[in-house]
């Protein structure tokens, strides 16, 4: 996934340099300066300054785009009219229709039915990567942090290593060597994800260690595990979060990625990267064969990515999850 | 007396009548149509540009598939061919004939000389021969006992202990091809361009492995001189690819586009679609050393299961036939057409399974014995992706669990193979050929096809028996003998006909395609109107 | 004397104001800025006037947040959005510039009205050097480029007058290899190579190291002459008001609350949030300052009553009823807006050591 | 910067060893035997080729891969470290030879996928910011959005049909000619561009923030000189870090857009090798790619000091 891949990248910290120029100076003229003095000398609490919040339209879109999915994800035996893996002879390769809403495939089974079991496939194999994932980087993230010394450098240089080896590649190099196949693929992703995560956690505990909150646990003698885990831990949360959403998208772009090229989901489940490879071979002739499983990938990642940035307005207002 | 050609006189028509009714329409066409028509003053297009998907692995004819690749472009040559309808003529050889049932007299052709200007003489196809015996094992097993005998300049002997009645056969397959083994050395020397010498009407003068091959106007070739001037032979191994390849019209000849995209190439107005009714049938080979397939009955029951009608709809678009026995495919053998699994039955297969001990319990579709379900994992190359699924669900009615995998690329199921990782796989083999050879590879206790390793005294006996059969039609009845067995032990089940569909450029011209694509398909009459 | 117009006096609108007075170089009347936001519309700057003649200087005074920026901003159509003049007129060299589109100030700045920034670190480009930024700029009368020659010369000449005895090395450099004071000298350079008639310097010296900010003013006070120039200057420095301005006005809560001659203003204050203001510097006899309690008030939706209340030790409740009053003329060229006028005695006397002190 | 530069090469060096082993251990870990692979009945139709167990062990040995994985490690980083990065086991040839010739058809899309990114990320970064809260502004953003949840391959099909099936503008097969990589390019240019524009539309932004833009309108510079000389320059520091990241997935990661477009790049060849276990093959495109990664940040590094003087002239470690 090409933008799977840049965003990966992004995530990774700026050189120096950029870190340098972005200090230079103030961003907000003088002016600015003078109106939001003025806002804040209104006598008005910072909470307050915040008037009756507006409707974050970026999570509610992403929201009910999600839900939709979700909820046709999830009630896909009692909508689905067909059996995904259902092979009907006499009725293949055809449009979309009363009886087949978005056509049928070269096997004859219903597109539509394996849209909908797509999608389960699809976004549980995501959600799992993603929460090895999670557990994996933020835990790496928070041992590197707070352990410092050779544990952080040591993780550090895997981290580093790991960045200036192309993510894609390796995930195909493990499926390839080790068999197609989701689970392959999944920990392929896995072994290379967590980076992202190790690296954000890794920079908030480390921005958290200089709190006051932390110096003050540590000064009253509190164990530096539960330090981590009770008073860093849900500082760290929200742009770790944030980015979670975000990369469920990217995730979920690169397992189809990779189904679509043949590494990942296998035969009969429907997946939505499967369904649109097999859709390549009919492209020039039946269009709704790859039109269907592309667009709920499309809408899928939409949301996530809709709800993502309206999330990061929330909880991450610093953009951490950008920065780290 | 030549058996390998008067048995096959009429193969090309009793192979056509098997296809779709169109198929044979086109080949004839293709074949014949322009040949007549097309006018001497046509301009003829220098260069004839081919696509293909399998690797072209080398320049030495002893390794890999190097043989039949290089023949296929007109850059090697054997001692005999394999005519269109199945008949044996001289190529490199001017004539050949029998003496007695145990020696064969070859006289060589004048004149023929290798890119490298050495004469095609009979001390070169000696070395050549022997060079062959000595690297590739099969050809050993062929040539078991043979005695190769240098006349004369132009004359050879090859006699042994036993009859050898089905030399010419042996001559004319593919993996015995005329090269300069002087040149070659007596190692595979694959990718030495330097190195090779071979004749034909083409010679190779650029090679990059696994990518493409330019070829060029062979001058010292002794038939007809070519009428196109280069061929750029392009390796691309995604039928999607070479089904743009072919639309496009970037491509004159595009070998094995898959079915699906066959509507779509017969609408074109550059370009059409020409099925080959190849002498192969793909097969799903199962190994019997695994405890589900140890037992006959889960394999007959499994070949009974098959629905091979609605496997030609589904998987091959139409572009195929079912194929009930092994040797169902082959017009020599119209009698096997009517032996074994000719229609699917289900009822059969469910009993047979329940005598083996694979019963439905209550609550589950899968079948299970003692506490363990009928499962396994079916791998699948090439385009035989749709194959696996459609046989995946038709197994699963009668209660197998079947997992499929797979990829277009040969080499996952080559790697899967050699671990001895693997429970069933499809896979598609020809024939063709001298049936004692061709019947001992697949099911004889050392076949190299035999996959499953499934050794069966009755076939062997009947292997055995070959020795003492010299007429042709003997040695015809104990294959078919061989075949029955094999519909009753199934160690593999046959499936459909192996129909390859290439798509060609309406500028083709002389376009004809032979039974046996793969070892056959540049001609030196084949050239592209401007 | 003054150059402090009365409002009263001032043109009608649409009345080229600079009819009567050919020095008068910038005229403002009754200007309103606000911004609004979705708290509450923030007016930053309420009923100002003044005008300003060439060679004079006007001190625009008070805390942070008082508006002194805004009004600095509105003078040269800078404001920042949504800041947007809701009211009254800003007349430069007779034209009447409060309506101007940005497309239509562009011409005007740097020629008619230009500025310098508090911190020239910030205000000069850091990656480009000195002497493009510099030519960059230059414009001749008709708003064209001038030949590559003489914008050099104009360039060179006016670092040799800022005070650069090596110009053509400050020329080539970058501004991070010109220290705070050479930075600013530069930037006045820049600001003044097209001859405006107006300089908006805003806290010039503020960023600046103690030693070289009198080196700063002094340039920009020769400078002035030089060009005959006016000068609004926006500081909090009693100090530095004091060393260059003719006329003080003093900002509180976006409303001018005192303006008068400088002397006048600095050593009587008659407001008591000037009075307050000037009590905030630290004195030579040892007293502390007294810094003002409170803070500022909110700019939302402001009373009609004097902003400074809440904050004013004398405030009674004439000033919690009555209006915040117009401008009233206390002695000539001096309005003040305080309703208890007089101050105690010993806040006079402070102020007036003051300015001794700093002249 | 030299210094810096200097750095960050010696950084490297770890980092490629580290590459090697890992791919080394991950490769070698991995089920099937190369030779194995190599050798054995293939497809339908294939000839007859039965290698005996001597000849597939002689093969072994002249392949090197008979020995204690130990000792192959040693032998076989000795080698790279003498700029040997081996020969492919299936064509034997030099893995240097075999991945330069499929370079040039990657480097082509690589190319012109990178001009067509930098083409829409500035132009359309530039517009979004210049006219920031305008209809333009949002279009771009909405433009962004929908690239960003767009699968490459998706996006790829579409194109292919819209453009080659249902208009045949472009052709889309045959050899890597200048007019088959339009498509390609603009997939991977248009899939890859919406990060970089979102963090150009942002920094420029935050660049036309400054105090000296401020001042530079106060001294009546043009808008456009304002825009194009003095913020852009440095609004393009974090998209120009992207942009030179995303170079190396531009030449190593399209294997999806080689696939769908069956572009004859390193990305195919890559993943063919990877089957059929051409071990020297697999690593040496994983150096390869590790190297470009480098080169890449080195780039970028290199743009920085070209775009800010102060980390040309030496001021930027301190901050």
């Amino acid at each position: 996934m090409a933008d799977a891949e840049v965003a990966e990248r992004l995530v990774a910290p700026p050189a120096a340099p950029v870190a340098a120029a972005g200090r230079a100076g103030t961003l907000a003229g003088e002016l600015q300066a003078e109106a939001t003095h003025a806002l804040a000398q209104a006598g008005l609490q910072p909470a307050v300054t915040r008037p009756r919040r507006k409707i974050n339209w970026l999570i509610v879109t992403g929201g009910v785009i999600l839900a939709l999915v979700l909820g046709l994800t999830l009630a896909a035996p009692m909508l689905a009219p067909y059996h995904p893996a259902e092979q009907r002879a006499r009725e293949r390769l055809q449009g979309p229709s009363r009886a087949h809403p978005m056509g049928t495939d070269r096997l004859g089974r219903d597109i539509y039915s394996r849209v909908l079991y797509g999608g389960q496939t699809s976004l549980s194999a995501s959600s799992i990567a993603l929460g090895v994932t999670l557990t994996i980087g933020v835990a790496l993230g928070l041992l590197a942090g707070y352990a410092g010394g050779w544990v952080d450098g040591a993780i550090m240089r895997l981290v580093d290593v790991l960045l200036a080896f192309p993510s894609f590649i390796l995930a195909l190099i493990v499926a390839g060597l080790y068999g197609p196949g989701l689970l392959k693929v999944v920990l392929a992703a896995t072994a290379v994800w967590w980076v992202s995560y190790a690296r954000v956690t890794r920079s908030l505990v480390l921005q958290a260690k200089q709190e006051g909150y932390v110096q003050a646990a540590r000064a009253a003698g509190a164990r530096p595990l539960s330090i981590a885990v009770r008073e860093v831990l849900p500082q760290i949360l929200g742009p770790i979060v944030v980015l979670a959403t975000l990369n469920l998208g990217r995730l979920i772009l690169t397992l189809s990625g990779l189904s679509f090229l043949g590494m990942g989901a296998q035969p009969p489940t429907a997946e939505w990267g499967l369904m649109l490879s097999e859709g390549k071979a009919y492209f020039m002739e039946f269009q709704h064969m790859m039109v269907f499983p592309g667009l709920m990938i499309f809408v899928t990642v939409l949301g996530l990515t809709l709800l993502g940035e309206g999330l990061r307005d929330v909880l991450d207002p610093n953009g951490a999850a950008g920065r780290a | 007396m030549r058996p390998g050609a008067s048995s096959r006189v009429d193969a090309g028509i009793g192979r056509r009548a098997l296809g779709r009714a169109g198929v044979g329409a086109f080949g004839l066409l293709a074949g014949l149509g322009p040949r007549l028509t097309a006018a001497q003053a046509e301009v003829v297009e220098e260069e004839l540009r081919m696509v293909t998907p399998r690797t072209f692995d080398g320049l030495d004819p002893t390794h890999g598939f190097s043989a039949s690749r290089l023949r296929q472009v007109g850059a090697a040559e054997g001692l005999l061919r394999i005519t269109r309808q199945g008949g044996i003529e001289p190529e490199l050889a001017s004539s050949y004939e029998m003496l007695d049932p145990t020696m064969w007299r070859v006289e060589l052709r004048p004149d023929v000389t290798f890119w490298s200007g050495r004469p095609v003489d009979a001390l070169a196809v000696v070395e050549s021969l022997e060079r062959a015996r000595a690297l590739v094992p099969f050809a050993a097993t062929l040539l078991a006992g043979v005695q190769i005998e240098r006349i004369d300049d132009r004359t050879l002997h090859f006699w042994s202990e036993q009859p050898i009645p089905s030399l010419p056969t042996t001559l004319a397959g593919e993996w015995l091809v005329i090269h300069n083994a002087e040149s070659y050395g007596p190692e595979v020397n694959s990718f030495d361009l330097a190195a090779a010498d071979l004749t034909g009407p083409f010679r190779i003068t650029a090679f990059e492995p696994a990518v493409r091959v330019f070829l060029e106007r062979n001058p010292t070739y002794w038939g007809v001189r070519p009428r196109t001037a280069r061929i750029h032979l392009d390796v691309i191994p995604d039928p999607d690819a070479r089904t743009l390849a072919a639309l496009s019209g970037e491509a004159h000849l595009v070998q094995l586009v898959n079915p699906a995209s066959a509507r779509q190439i017969e609408r074109s107005r550059t370009t059409r679609l020409v099925p080959i009714p190849a002498d192969s049938i793909v097969s799903a080979y199962v190994n019997p050393e695994r405890p589900q397939f140890s037992d006959v009955r889960v394999r007959q029951a499994l070949a009974w299961a098959v629905d091979r009608e609605e496997l030609v709809a589904l998987a091959h678009d139409g572009w195929s036939a079912p194929v009930p026995s092994w040797l169902g495919n082959d017009p020599n053998y119209p009698e096997a057409r009517r032996v074994g699994y000719t229609r699917q039955d289900l009822a059969r297969a469910a009993q047979l399974l329940d005598e083996a001990g694979w019963r439905l319990t209550a609550g589950s579709s899968v079948r299970a014995k003692d506490g363990v379900p009928l499962k396994f994992r079916l791998l699948w190359m090439l385009t035989y992706r749709p194959l696996a699924e459609v046989l995946q669900e038709q197994w699963r009615r009668i209660g197998a669990d079947v997992e499929v995998q797979g990829s277009p690329d040969v080499a996952f199921l080559r790697a899967r193979r050699a671990e001895g990782n693997w429970d069933a796989f499809l896979e598609g083999w020809g024939t063709f050929g001298d049936p004692a050879a061709v019947l001992s590879r697949h099911v004889g206790a050392t076949g190299d096809i035999n996959y499953g390793k499934l050794v069966d005294p009755v076939t062997e006996e009947l292997l055995a028996g070959f020795v003492d059969l010299t007429d042709p039609e003997d040695r015809r009845q104990q294959a078919l003998r061989i075949n029955e067995r094999h519909a009753e032990l199934v160690p593999f089940i046959p499936l459909t006909q192996f129909l390859q569909l290439n798509a060609v450029s309406r500028r083709l011209r002389n376009y004809d395609p032979h039974f046996l694509p793969w070892v056959y398909e540049v001609h030196p009459d084949l050239w592209v109107s401007a | 004397m003054s150059a402090l117009a009365p409002p009263a006096l001032a043109s009608a609108p649409g009345e080229p104001a600079s009819g009567r007075d050919p020095r008068t170089a910038l005229e403002v009347r009754d200007l309103t800025v606000a911004y609004p936001t979705p708290a509450g519309t923030v007016v930053a700057l309420q009923g100002a006037s003044f005008s300003l003649r060439r060679g004079e200087t006007l001190a625009l005074m008070g805390e942070s947040g008082c508006g002194k920026s805004t009004l600095g901003r509105a003078l040269l159509g800078l404001l920042a959005p949504p800041g947007r003049i809701e009211r009254g007129t800003i007349t430069l060299a007779g034209r009447r510039v409060e309506r101007l589109s940005q497309r239509e100030w562009q011409p005007l700045r740097g020629r008619e009205i230009s500025m310098l920034m508090q911190d020239p670190m910030l205000a000069l480009n850091p990656v480009l050097p000195i002497g493009l930024q510099l030519s960059e700029t230059v414009r001749d009368a008709r708003g064209r480029v001038p030949p590559k020659r003489e914008v050099r010369a104009r360039g060179m000449a006016l670092l040799r007058s800022v005070g650069f005895e090596d110009p053509d090395r400050v020329w080539r450099s970058y501004p991070f290899q010109l220290s705070g004071g050479m930075q600013q000298r530069a930037a006045l350079a820049i600001s003044l190579v097209n001859r405006p008639r107006v300089l908006v310097a805003d806290e010039p010296t503020t960023a600046l190291d103690v030693r070289v900010q009198a080196q700063v003013l002094d340039v920009i006070r020769k400078l002035q002459a030089e060009l005959d120039l006016a000068v609004v200057l926006i500081t909090h420095d009693v100090g530095v008001a004091a060393a260059l301005a003719t006329d003080v006005a003093v900002l509180y809560a976006g409303r001018l609350v005192e303006l008068g001659p400088a002397q006048q203003v600095l050593a009587t204050p008659t407001h008591p949030y000037t009075a307050g203001l000037l009590a905030c510097l630290p004195s030579p006899s040892g007293g502390l300052p007294r810094p003002l309690g409170g803070h500022p008030p909110s700019l939302i939706e402001p009373p009609d009553r004097c902003p400074f209340i809440p904050r004013c030790a004398r405030a009674d409740a004439t000033c919690q009823t009555n209006r915040f009053p117009a401008l009233a003329k206390q002695r000539p060229g001096s309005w003040r807006r305080a309703i208890t006028p007089s101050l105690t005695r010993s806040r006079r006397t402070r102020a007036r050591r003051q300015r001794r002190r700093d002249p | 910067m030299l210094q810096y530069t200097a750095r960050r090469l010696l950084i490297t060096v770890p980092v490629l060893w580290a590459a090697f082993t890992l791919s080394f251990l991950l490769i070698r870990a991995a089920p099937g035997d190369p030779v194995d692979i190599m050798f054995g009945p293939q497809e339908s139709g294939g000839g007859v080729e039965a290698v005996t167990k001597e000849q597939k062990d002689q093969r072994r040995r002249e392949l090197g891969i008979n020995q204690p994985l130990p000792v192959q490690y040693v032998a076989w980083f000795g080698r790279v470290l003498h700029g040997d990065i081996g020969t492919s086991f299936k064509s034997r040839r030099s893995v240097f030879v075999e991945l330069q010739q499929r370079l040039p058809a990657t480097l082509t899309l690589a190319a012109a996928s990178f001009t067509i990114k930098v083409v829409v990320v500035v132009g359309l970064g530039i517009l979004a910011a210049a006219k920031v809260g305008s209809i333009w502004d949002h279009l771009v953003r909405l433009f962004a959005l929908v690239l960003i949840a767009m699968p490459s391959f998706w996006l790829g099909l579409l194109l292919l049909w819209l453009f080659a099936v249902h208009f045949q503008w472009v052709t889309v097969a045959g050899p890597a000619t200048p007019q088959r990589v339009v498509l390609p390019a603009v997939t991977l240019g248009l899939v890859t561009a919406p990060t970089v524009m979102r963090v150009l539309r942002a920094s420029l932004l935050a660049e036309l923030g400054r105090a000296h833009v401020v001042f530079s309108r106060a001294k009546g510079l043009p808008e456009h000189l304002i825009l194009w000389r003095h913020t852009l320059r440095l609004a393009m520091l974090p998209a120009v870090t992207l942009l030179g990241i995303s170079l190396t997935y531009l030449m190593t990661g399209s294997v999806i857009i080689e696939s769908v477009f069956s572009w004859p790049g390193v990305g195919k060849y890559v993943m063919d090798s990877i089957q059929a276990r051409d071990y020297p093959v697999i690593q040496g495109f994983v150096l390869l790619a590790t190297a470009i990664t480098v080169f890449g940040n080195l780039l970028v590094d290199l743009a920085y000091g070209l775009l800010d003087p102060r980390i040309r002239l030496g001021t930027a470690g301190q901050t």
